[in-house]
């Protein structure tokens, strides 16, 4: 015990999760490849962003995969400053959401501008990564 | 009170999912309980979701499955009772209506388990008690905190192993006619007593596995559901209980005073007795619960619950058919899931839709009995065909 | 549906309480609660607990509080609805005594935040979005949610940050009149405004703290409460909404939906509107998320939250007083408590006994405003001194 | 990405609590010292273990401390051979659960004794313990 007022516990939480993707497994593949792609409704025709197999307007799970599109115009943004522990090694970031011009809106880091020289409105481009750690992920440039 | 029924049901495959993320998982019996209940899900008033956590990467899951399933601006919240997390969300869904603040709610209960290592798991459940005084120094488990009840058990009425085991070979029967169970297998008693000592007495065939998984159900106030459906299921009450969170607080480790308290505050609000009920679900989280539920629930006298398995009153056709479904222990507990997967069983039992695991109905009246942690918290819940 | 009315209020110092584990923090509530009301514990029927759990070791907070708080085979649950958890607590024991379950019932709020780090505080936080899409990839913070907001909304209506900077000294200067809240001195415009930035454009100073906490409120029934008490606060409606979890499914990010349909219902419910308000407590864990709620609840035009706070018009003696307590950004806000907090605030104000920072009653109606994460619950619930 | 079904996350949450334990100090000092003590409400008797400084049966915070007594009798108990993440090094341990003389019952580590060497009934002393990492702690051996 540091501190009579406190009792430090011996056991930590330790809590890492295996995330099921499997039914979305075709988005994660494409992007690894570069590729932007989501979920299209084949019963009533709903586009979804974050991709997801079962329709949430009609509940049919019949769905084909579509080109997301690249080209977007910048909803609004910021600059996190302030970064949870387990992203304690990062710079401040900056996020936005940008709306894709064939329809969803994406939530991603922002590359290519400072804050200052971001405004909504800006034209961005989605772009696909890969972490040092191999994860593809995307993010959104500024044009 | 505005009576109450269920109008909806619908139920995952449990076991190890990982073809699924949480709301993949609620999807399922979603979907399959408003196509039951034949509704517009633009109808359903409010969603209350039961799901413990911490298993899984979301932390607020009612939100991301309501999102998923395409509900938009809708009443929602999440409710947690440990293991008894399923039947408190149907509590709330069931309040809802009678209060006469809205006429369809839905209630789901979800969990996914698999989505950390089994010693993590382990961990999860352990920490479920009096943390400072059971977990940080001296690591309980959650098979430990049921083998103290066990120990107890055993010695004041001599119930066996053999009798524990007798349970597990009962469960794992009934889930081998279950599509949707965790085990498909029949297992012998054999079997049961040489598997690995989980926490002594209790062996890896008395405890339930780690289940991914969830059910769903849909509530009507009394005019609406007559409309919807021919075969209503009424909620005739719903009596609830707790105990203390550091088991050194209970009595002779016999049984658990929350479903003693609770089952007799539901025989009341449903004008009911233990005789009549023709099919319960009771929580056998592991064995000696089942056990013990027999006794506690009055289905039994006390110490008279190795008894009534060893004579296999509690089989199909039997006194009283019990975990017609596989249990806990053979269907599998996704923790939350597991209270609402209990009345879409008894609801299928009471309308004779289950098949090959169908129980013979009498007097049309059936139990859910659904224990939190272990007996921190017990909801026990009246179904009936008929008001 | 039976009218019930809040009877019994309690509510716990805020703030860096690493004097008491969450038990304890709670006891102070519930215990004032219970002396308030002037009954005796065992005539409460049931307990519900609202806390968003994660921040402390407990993993089953009701039944540590029941057993801490003498409460036994009462029955339990906790909710979770985010930080409307509160409302969420208060809207379960309210459905049981409306629908005639109980006659009394007790809800209690709690969060015990400061036993991890500030940091992981953060990363809590951030993770209550939708996790794959917004926290594992892109770090997301709780700040960093609401500056998205922000931006939109100072692009779109010419907010500035002095604007924002102004609804924290208001805050700062109530909490000052508040011996519980967290802050106890007044701030200035320009001390906000040179805070360091959290997540831009929201700095330091536009955010509410960490902070430990809890509260309580006994709920009676009609016939009960009054004869239990001559100054009741009915409940004369409480509205729910949501909306989705990943913040790219939003529209223009210039105010919650969730809060607009909940105050809507919540109106409709209590037979009241915005302009008949005396006194409210708006969910402002940002300064930004005040601004929102004016326009949000119709208290003003849409895009005119701004000037309501310029012209001074939601202080004590404006239009309408908005967090006399010191608000959510200066009184603190431990999550679970929040909600229950602000049922005490408004039941203090409407029954004059909020001291030094007493709003003016006329028409003897209050509001409270309890938003879960970023909008993704909504509770609203319209509190008054008379049916 | 170890495989196409699953997307184990590269964040770790963990968690550590710090523990408040103000209020009852004087059972850990005591403790550390080797003594075993719990709280008595100077309001009605009540005698609670564990110790709490607000009296569960008359709501009264007025508390003084008693000695909790050594002499136990074995009520229940059990092996745990399959033990938690935060337990994963140490051996196979018996938690029971023991009647004090006094009355409160108190769950602990038993030593002196195999499993098969217990039963209910058995006579145990309750004794300090400090752990490795220097946290006391308390355990049950039998006499
Ligand atoms: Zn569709
Ligand atoms: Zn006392």
């Amino acid at each position: 015990m540091s501190n009579e007022d406190s009792l430090p516990s011996r056991r930590t939480l330790s809590l890492r999760f295996n995330i099921a993707i499997s039914k979305t497994k075709e988005f994660w593949a494409a992007l690894r490849e570069g590729k932007l792609i989501t979920t299209k409704c084949t019963s009533c025709g709903k586009v979804t962003f974050p991709p997801q197999a079962d329709c949430p307007n009609c509940m049919s799970s019949g769905h084909e995969w579509i080109d997301l599109g690249t080209d977007a115009v910048l909803v609004t943004f910021t600059n996190v400053q302030i970064t949870p522990t387990s992203f304690v090694n990062h710079d401040p970031y900056i996020v936005g959401i940008g709306r894709l011009a064939d329809g969803p809106n994406v939530l991603a880091w922002v590359e290519g501008a400072t804050v200052e020289q971001l405004r909504p409105g800006d034209r961005l481009r989605l772009e696909a990564r890969v972490s040092p750690e191999g994860n593809p992920y995307y993010v959104f440039v500024k044009n | 009170m505005r009576n109450v029924a269920i109008v909806g049901i619908g139920h995952s495959r449990f076991g190890k999912r990982s073809d699924v993320n949480v709301a993949e998982l609620a999807f399922e019996s979603i979907k399959q309980a408003i196509e039951d209940a034949k509704i517009d899900k633009k109808q359903i008033q409010n969603v209350t979701l039961g799901s413990a956590g911490g298993w899984y990467e979301e932390s607020l899951p009612a939100v991301i499955i309501n999102e998923y399933a395409g509900f938009e601006n809708v009443g929602t919240m999440r409710v947690e009772a440990a293991c008894a997390s399923g039947s408190a969300a149907v509590r709330s869904a069931y309040l809802s209506v009678a209060s006469g603040e809205a006429d369809i709610t839905l209630a789901i209960g979800v969990e996914k388990m698999t989505e950390v290592d089994t010693l993590t798991s382990v961990e999860l459940m352990g920490r479920a008690g009096s943390y400072l005084w059971e977990f940080e120094n001296y690591g309980m488990t959650f098979p430990a905190y049921y083998a103290l009840y066990a120990v107890s058990h055993m010695n004041k009425f001599g119930t066996t192993e053999e009798d524990l085991a007798r349970v597990a070979v009962k469960a794992h029967h009934y889930a081998s006619l279950n599509p949707l169970a965790h085990f498909q297998k029949e297992i012998t008693i054999e079997k049961a007593l040489n598997s690995q000592v989980v926490a002594w007495p209790l062996k890896l065939y008395d405890a339930c596995p780690i289940s991914d998984g969830s059910a769903a159900v849909v509530l009507a106030s009394e005019d609406v559901a007559r409309k919807m459906t021919d075969t209503p299921i009424w909620i005739r009450g719903i009596g609830l209980s707790s105990d203390s969170a550091n088991l050194s607080k209970r009595g002779e480790y016999l049984g658990l005073e929350a479903t003693v308290q609770s089952s007799r505050r539901a025989y009341s609000l449903a004008r009911t007795s233990p005789g009549d009920i023709d099919v319960a679900t009771c929580h056998d989280c592991f064995t000696i619960a089942e056990l013990m539920a027999y006794e506690d629930l009055g289905l039994c006298e006390k110490g008279q619950g190795a008894k009534l398995v060893r004579e296999g009153q509690t089989e199909i056709g039997g006194k009283i058919a019990v975990n017609p479904d596989g249990g806990l222990k053979a269907k599998g507990h996704p923790i939350g899931a597991t209270g609402v997967s209990m009345m879409v069983e008894i609801s299928k039992q009471l309308r004779h839709e289950a098949g090959k695991r169908q129980a013979p109905i009498k007097n049309g009246i059936g139990l859910v009995h659904n224990v939190g942690g272990t007996g921190h918290y017990c909801y026990v819940t009246v179904l009936s065909r008929s008001l």
